[in-house]
């Protein structure tokens, strides 16, 4: 198998950006917390790809970040539904009250 | 191997394009989801069996029906077309070129510094194995994480209290803190499912127990109430 | 040994705390902390003396250090109290007189609605000069100096809902400042050069680093004087401290007698060393005594408020403290200050009590007669003021002026002229204090007394009708105990303090110059020395003159003075007088308008622009970042991105 | 070995396992009054603990080789569960009239100190993340923990989404990192980094991603924008946990990482070195500027926090040389600003009435004559903020500033000592609020024996909070007059 590693990084850098750019500019709170989902995976394969020629570490990052995905998509979406209940819509930038 | 990997991260790079520009918020998941399986596909690629396996079974498995089953509550389907016409404004622009700094520093990072290539990967028995040894606190501290998750999910996705409660606060007169904290009385219930039936108006059948059983994620929620 | 010194000024600080911190005590209860926690300071203070001083061996400087601040760098401020006979003599003096007072103000200000806000204050008040006598180093000390002057500001405006004693206690607080404004100058001074604030090492050092009479010498010594003479009303800031009598009369006794005037005499016998480099300065001090003590004597003697001549008083006595340190007589300077502690503080508890008796009245010609009415009031006035006017071989006011006098004339640093100007002081002195005896205790009674001077004390204290609200405090109708007590021991220590130190053609006693040698240097002595009997005699004689001369004016031929205002010199003289020779007119033609005008005609001009813009741009900053500020999640998130891209660029980059 | 393994976690033991029990009991009975003194107990058993862990195990065997259980992290254990301890304090006066089910609210601040504890202590990619993560997640339903307000939601909100994005950065500059050192110890990256490493830019900038999360954590600009929206919105006492908790763990990692990361030859700086800078600059202009005018008091503290975290950072510049002074100055620094942050949300919580929290500067207006020993409280913990003398905050900056001093960095100590001058201004503009009379009133307030004293009668609903802002009171003089915890061997 002859992939760089470095490629494997860009792929999983693209997908951080793509993740970013999600979390800039959707307003839509259930989107915003996808490309959430989407940077911690960006991340988890970067720790995979890492530990490919190495010990198992990254595979066991790779679960440890799994986990906090679940724990913060759980909350997240708990959010969510405070957020429609408060605001009846799922625009974040209907909860920009606070500036300043 | 080679081509496969090259195949599955274009896929990849693409569904995931495609979630963030979406405006169909169904359509995005399905996306995230082809996203995901892609990038199980690397990771099989990778050497890294588990990491794959657990890609698909609990991100795009139960992390996903996590969002699916929001999304239906809330009968988000036609609504968030409208909240999402706004694209290709200046913010779009400006978000895609900080996205793309960002990118383009990573990327010439990787390039300069292109690191080792990919190994033959690891079998999950190693992975097990350095989970219940020199991880044994990091998997302690992870349900700690889960359990946290589990805690705040369950407060904030309960259902809302006995409305009188809420009432007297507004007023400014001191709510009774034994009504305010305690369980909800039948006529609490009552309430609290008319206001439920607003939230989950038109929703495709599920009761008010679905949401919190959904929210916990990891577990059914150990104060939970029955459903009624 | 004497570990438990910190006690000594940590009991006023607590009565302070406790009074501030539980408001709405009891008044009883509020009596008990305010004179308890002085008293048990007092006590305290004593015993440490009495231990101190049986001591076996040469007596040995205490020093305790109870913690360092700021431990980590080259300057290390230590929290630390030094003991040794110079303090422990102001120690035991300032508690013992300040306990006496506090327990005559349980009666005075008994009716005051502000009971509990007064011993407040006056704790600490207490408690800050404790720490100025007791601290190890300059910064300690400054800190109990800027205390003091804090306290007096609360204290003169106690009744503040009259303006005018806002008025004059911003007066002592700025003119003071003056002084203090010099003195922290001269404590950067020395820090500076010898890279330590504390006391005793610079005083070791001194001599080492600074050749005597160099340039920088004198400056440090220069800037110590400045503050010393603001704390001391001295020339030329001598002018806030008649106006001081705004406050409660207990606070103008522990302002004169134990506390706050005394700081600059103790700060300059405290930094002799700095003094003894710079002999010029030494000059000047006493200069500046003998000047002050006779322009103070020449108002007091054309004042009609009782208070007030008490004030200017009190600035010729501290002058004649200050002639005796410039001259070099550190230790007649400590004895004058113990004995007018005494007699001062008996004369202002004694002068309270004669306006309480008159129901607020301070104009010594609306009294008179009162030596009848007031009979205890009187004796013990009369022992203070016999003491002030310095009665030969009897009082100790005598034995301290002597001193002073005798001194001046015999140190090498002394001149006769000194001593003239200290003599026609002694004149003076006796004329204006039998003055005010003969005015206000003799002649016709001009108006009714309370009867009370003599009246036992009953247990229930009643007050007056008039409410809190009125600035004066309603006038108790009965003087207690607690107001007699305290004139009577101080009339007795008024007489008999002069016993520690006695001249040798009396009975030698030198127990105080003994003591105070080990701190203090004595005076370089002339080789002629001048007999001690003559200048004795020609003092005493001097005191009696003033007193005899008192008798003729004020008594025998009144209408003689009344028939001297009218002659035109004098009266301009007397006008002059009786404004504090003009020097409040002065400063506000000096400072005071120049400065309004300068900073009316300064409201708008381009130092301002400056700052302006300053603050205008500091606003726009604001504006621009709170805008920065939108609430909305997804700029925040490109926040992060933009922080992302300026730590990868400079950590990458560099 | 186990038990000493065992007895090292201590402090964390308890923490954990005391939120578990408490879930646990929870389950069988709710009582509001138990979960509070549950947990105050299980915080105060923590903090029991710490000393007799002191000075720190050495690492060994499987169950410590992920922390680094010295006495830099038993120090910051202290502050963390100090804090913590304070918020359960707090909450429980907060949260009693409320009619939000407050029993949970215990728990997540359990766990939070749990997680901040762990990153204190982290030596391991592992357990940074995953204390970071701990904090985090449990913070997420603090902020919105008051459901009943729209502010509360929007304040998890914008903390889940934007701690989300810090923290997947986070990890990707880790992966970075463990892509090219081979090793997922932070204390293996200094070896590379001194030894010329072929791979450097890579880990540059992974260094950067992780400074860009703890910064977030710190709340340095330009990663500070949500410090002043998650304060306001949150209820006071999860935002005095977010000012303490959570930026002690945060600043004590930051000292771990800067520790390893600065390393390299003497005398010549790195680029975290001048990354470090341009965030404490940025950080106090930033803070302080912000604070200027700003009405609200939560959001004040807020950007006085950011600017403070700034000030710290001068003492985490020279970390390179490791020099225990510089340790400390941090340590103690963030003690003082621990100490105040409470005692100035103590107030907020003590100044509230019936839920309505009083975050508006103009509450506080006249606060002086209606409740006078708050206000004195309040301007004590306003005055430390500012750093005046005689309290714990001029300590914490002088430190921090000596240290700045002390290695040269003249730029820094500067910015800090112009930004000391424009802090001074809003807080003076809050303490002069405080002071100012509403209306005409008695004119003796000190003498009016009749009124009855704030301090023997406090309103007997906040009891608790009056005794816990006493104590940290007291704490505050203490740690102002004398600095004994400043010279702990670090």
């Amino acid at each position: 198998m002859n992939i760089p590693a470095g490629h494997v990084m860009i792929v999983a850098a693209v997908l951080l950006a793509t993740g970013l750019f999600g979390v800039i500019v959707r307003r839509n709170i259930v989107l915003v917390l996808m490309s959430l989902e989407i940077m911690l995976n960006a991340a988890a394969l970067a720790f995979v790809a890492g530990g490919s020629a190495r010990g198992a570490d990254g595979q066991v990052m790779f679960l440890l970040i799994l986990t906090l995905a679940a724990a913060e998509v759980s909350v997240g979406l708990a959010l969510v539904l405070q957020l429609y209940r408060r605001f009846k819509t799922l625009d974040v930038s209907a909860a920009a009250s606070m500036k300043g | 191997m080679t081509s496969v990997f090259y195949i599955s991260s274009g896929i990849a790079v693409l569904a995931t394009l495609l979630v963030v520009t979406r405006t169909n918020i169904v359509h995005a998941l399905l996306f995230l989801i082809v996203s995901l399986l892609a990038v199980a596909v690397d990771l099989f690629v990778l050497g890294a069996q588990l990491a794959a396996a657990l890609e698909v079974i609990i991100y795009a498995g139960a992390i996903m029906v996590l969002f699916i089953f929001v999304i239906m509550m809330m009968n988000l389907g036609k609504a968030e077309q409208e909240a999402n016409r706004h694209r290709r404004s200046p913010a779009w622009l400006a978000a895609g070129v900080l996205s793309a700094v960002l990118l383009a520093e990573l990327i010439y990072v990787m390039v300069a510094n292109p690191g080792p290539p990919v190994g033959p990967g690891n079998d999950p028995r190693e992975v097990a194995k350095l989970l219940y040894g020199p991880y044994v606190l990091a998997v302690e501290l992870a349900s700690l994480l889960l359990l946290s998750g589990l805690v705040g999910a369950y407060h904030l996705g309960r259902p809302e209290q006995s409305r009188a409660g809420t009432a007297r606060r507004l007023d400014g007169s001191p709510a009774d803190s034994s009504s305010g904290s305690a369980r909800p009385t039948g006529l609490g219930r009552a309430e609290r499912k008319t206001q439920l039936g607003a939230v989950v108006a038109e929703s495709s059948g599920h009761d008010s127990a679905a949401i919190g059983g959904s929210n916990a994620g990891s577990g059914p929620v150990p104060t939970q109430e029955e459903p009624s | 040994m004497l570990d438990w010194l910190w006690v000594i000024p940590a009991l006023p600080l607590a009565g302070f705390v406790l009074l501030v911190g539980l408001r709405g005590l009891p008044r009883p209860v509020i009596a008990l902390i305010g004179v308890g926690s002085v008293g048990a300071s007092a006590a305290l203070a004593l015993l440490a003396a009495v231990r101190y001083l049986s001591a076996a061996g040469p007596v040995v400087p205490i020093r305790q250090v109870l913690w360092t601040w700021l431990p980590l760098t080259s300057f290390h401020p230590t929290i630390g109290l030094h003991l040794d006979p110079l303090s422990l003599l102001m120690m035991v003096v300032v508690t013992f007189v300040a306990f006496w007072i506090h327990l005559y103000s349980t009666g005075y200000m008994a009716c005051d609605g502000g009971y509990g806000r007064f011993f407040a204050y006056m704790n600490l008040f207490v408690g800050a000069m404790l720490v100025l006598v007791l601290a190890d180093n300059l910064l300690l000390l400054y800190l109990g100096w800027e205390g003091v002057g804090l306290c007096s500001y609360l204290l003169i405006g106690f009744w503040y809902t009259d303006p005018a004693n806002g008025r004059a206690a911003m007066k002592a607080f700025i003119v003071t400042r003056v002084g203090d404004a010099a003195l922290a100058v001269g404590l950067l001074l020395l820090y500076w050069h010898f890279g330590t604030l504390d006391i005793q090492s610079i005083a070791l050092q001194a001599p080492h680093v600074w050749v005597s009479g160099s340039g920088l010498a004198i400056a440090a010594a220069a800037l110590l004087l400045g503050g010393a003479v603001g704390k001391s009303a001295q020339l030329p800031l001598q002018t806030w401290l008649p106006d001081a009598m705004a406050g409660p009369t207990p606070v103008s006794a522990l302002i004169h007698a134990a506390t706050m005037v005394t700081a600059g005499v103790y700060l300059i016998a405290r930094m002799n060393a700095i003094f003894e480099l710079a002999l010029p300065v030494g000059q000047v001090v006493a200069v500046i005594g003998a000047v002050t003590l006779l322009l103070a004597a020449c108002s007091a003697l054309t004042q009609t408020d009782i208070k007030r001549i008490l004030a200017y008083s009190t600035i010729s006595q501290i002058g004649y403290m200050f002639l005796a340190l410039g001259v070099g007589a550190y230790s007649a300077a400590m004895f004058h200050f113990m004995t007018h502690a005494f007699f001062k503080s008996l004369l202002f508890l004694a002068a309270g009590a004669i306006i309480l008796g008159m129901h607020h009245e301070q104009n010594i010609f609306k009294m008179g007669g009162l030596w009848r009415r007031m009979p205890l009031t009187f004796v013990t006035f009369l022992a203070g003021a016999l003491s002030l006017a310095a009665l030969p071989f009897v009082t100790a006011g005598f034995y301290s002026k002597d001193l002073i006098l005798y001194e001046t004339l015999a140190s090498q640093r002394g001149s006769p002229v000194l001593w003239a100007c200290g003599l026609v002081g002694a004149v003076l002195t006796a004329l204006y204090t039998f003055r005010l005896v003969f005015v206000v205790f003799f002649g016709p009674a001009r108006r009714e007394p309370q009867r009370g001077g003599s009246a036992r004390g009953t247990a229930a204290l009643g007050c007056g009708s008039f409410q809190a609200q009125k600035p004066e405090p309603p006038a108790p109708t009965h003087i207690s105990w607690t107001m007699t007590l305290p004139l009577v021991v101080l009339a007795v220590f008024a007489i008999v303090a002069g016993a520690v130190e006695l001249p040798k053609n009396v009975y030698q006693v030198t127990l105080l110059s003994d003591w105070l040698g080990v701190v203090l240097p004595a005076a370089p002595q002339r080789e002629h020395l001048p007999s001690l009997a003559k200048v004795q005699i020609i003092a005493g004689a001097a005191s009696l003159a003033g007193i005899v001369a008192a008798w003729l004016l004020y008594r025998r031929f009144p209408s003689a003075v009344r028939v001297l205002r009218l002659v035109r010199p004098w009266r301009q003289v007397y006008r002059l007088w009786q404004g504090g020779w003009g020097f409040d007119w002065l400063y506000r033609r000096l400072v005071v308008e120049p400065f309004v005008y300068l900073a009316r005609a300064n409201r708008r001009d381009f130092i301002d622009l400056f700052y302006g813009a300053i603050g205008e741009s500091a606003k726009l900053l604001h504006a621009v970042l709170s805008w920065g500020q939108t609430g909305k999640v997804g700029w925040y998130a490109a926040c992060l991105v933009i922080g992302a891209i300026v730590l990868i660029t400079i950590l990458v980059l560099t | 070995m186990m038990t000493r393994d065992l007895l090292a976690l201590g402090p964390m033991l308890i923490t954990a396992g005391g939120a578990v029990v408490l879930l646990l009991a929870l389950a069988v009975c709710r009582s509001h009054a138990f979960a509070s003194a549950w947990s105050v107990l299980v915080l105060a058993a923590a903090l029991a603990a710490i000393p007799m862990t002191w000075p720190g195990a050495p690492a060994s065997g499987d169950l410590l080789n992920l922390l680094a259980i010295d006495s830099w992290a038993l120090a910051f254990w202290g502050i963390i569960f100090g804090s913590a301890l304070v918020v359960c304090l707090l909450g429980f006066e907060y949260f009693r009239p409320l009619a939000v089910q407050a029993e949970e609210f215990y728990v997540l601040v359990l766990l939070s100190a749990t997680g901040a504890a762990v990153l204190a202590a982290a030596d391991h990619f592992a357990t940074v993340f995953l204390g970071l993560e701990l904090l985090s997640v449990s913070l997420f339903a603090l902020a919105a923990y008051r459901r009943d307000q729209a502010i509360s939601i929007e304040a998890g909100i914008k903390y889940l989404v934007l701690a989300g994005t810090s923290s997947a950065l986070l990890l990707f500059g880790l992966a970075l990192l463990y892509f090219h050192t081979a090793s997922l110890r932070l204390s293996g990256l200094a070896g590379p980094l001194l030894a010329g490493h072929p791979d450097t830019i890579a880990l540059y900038a992974g260094i950067a991603l992780v400074l860009v999360a703890m910064g977030f954590k710190l709340g340095l600009a330009p990663m500070h924008v949500w410090t002043p929206d998650v304060y306001q919105g949150s209820p006071a006492p999860v935002s005095a946990l977010v000012g303490s908790v959570s930026k002690a763990g945060a600043m004590a990692f930051m000292v771990r990482l800067a520790g390893v990361t600065l390393t390299g030859t003497p005398g010549v700086r790195n680029g975290v070195f001048y990354g470090l800078l341009v965030l404490a600059i940025a950080s106090m202009f930033t803070g302080n500027l912000l604070a200027l005018r700003q009405p609200n008091i939560k959001r004040l503290l807020a950007y006085s926090s950011i600017a403070h975290m700034g000030y710290c950072l001068l003492a985490v510049l020279p970390m390179a040389a490791g020099a225990a002074l510089d340790r400390q100055a941090v340590f103690y620094y963030m003690l003082a600003h621990a100490v105040s942050i409470l005692g100035a949300f103590g107030c907020v919580c003590a100044a509230s009435e019936n839920g309505r929290e009083a975050q508006h500067v103009e509450d506080y207006r006249g606060l002086a004559w209606r409740r006078p020993v708050l206000a004195g409280v309040f301007s004590l913990m306003l005055l430390s903020l500012a750093g005046i003398p005689l309290t714990a905050g001029f300590l914490g900056k002088f430190y921090v500033l000596a240290s700045g001093v002390r290695n040269a960095l003249w730029l820094p100590a500067v910015c800090l000592v112009i930004n000391s001058g424009i802090g001074l201004f809003y807080y003076l503009r809050v303490l002069g609020t405080l002071y100012q009379r509403e209306e005409a009133e008695s004119p003796d307030q000190f003498a009016t024996s009749t009124a009855p004293s704030a301090l023997l009668q406090p309103s007997p609903q906040l009891l608790l909070t009056h005794l816990t802002l006493a104590a940290l009171v007291v704490l505050l003089i203490y740690f102002g007059l004398m600095p004994a915890l400043a010279s702990l061997p670090m």
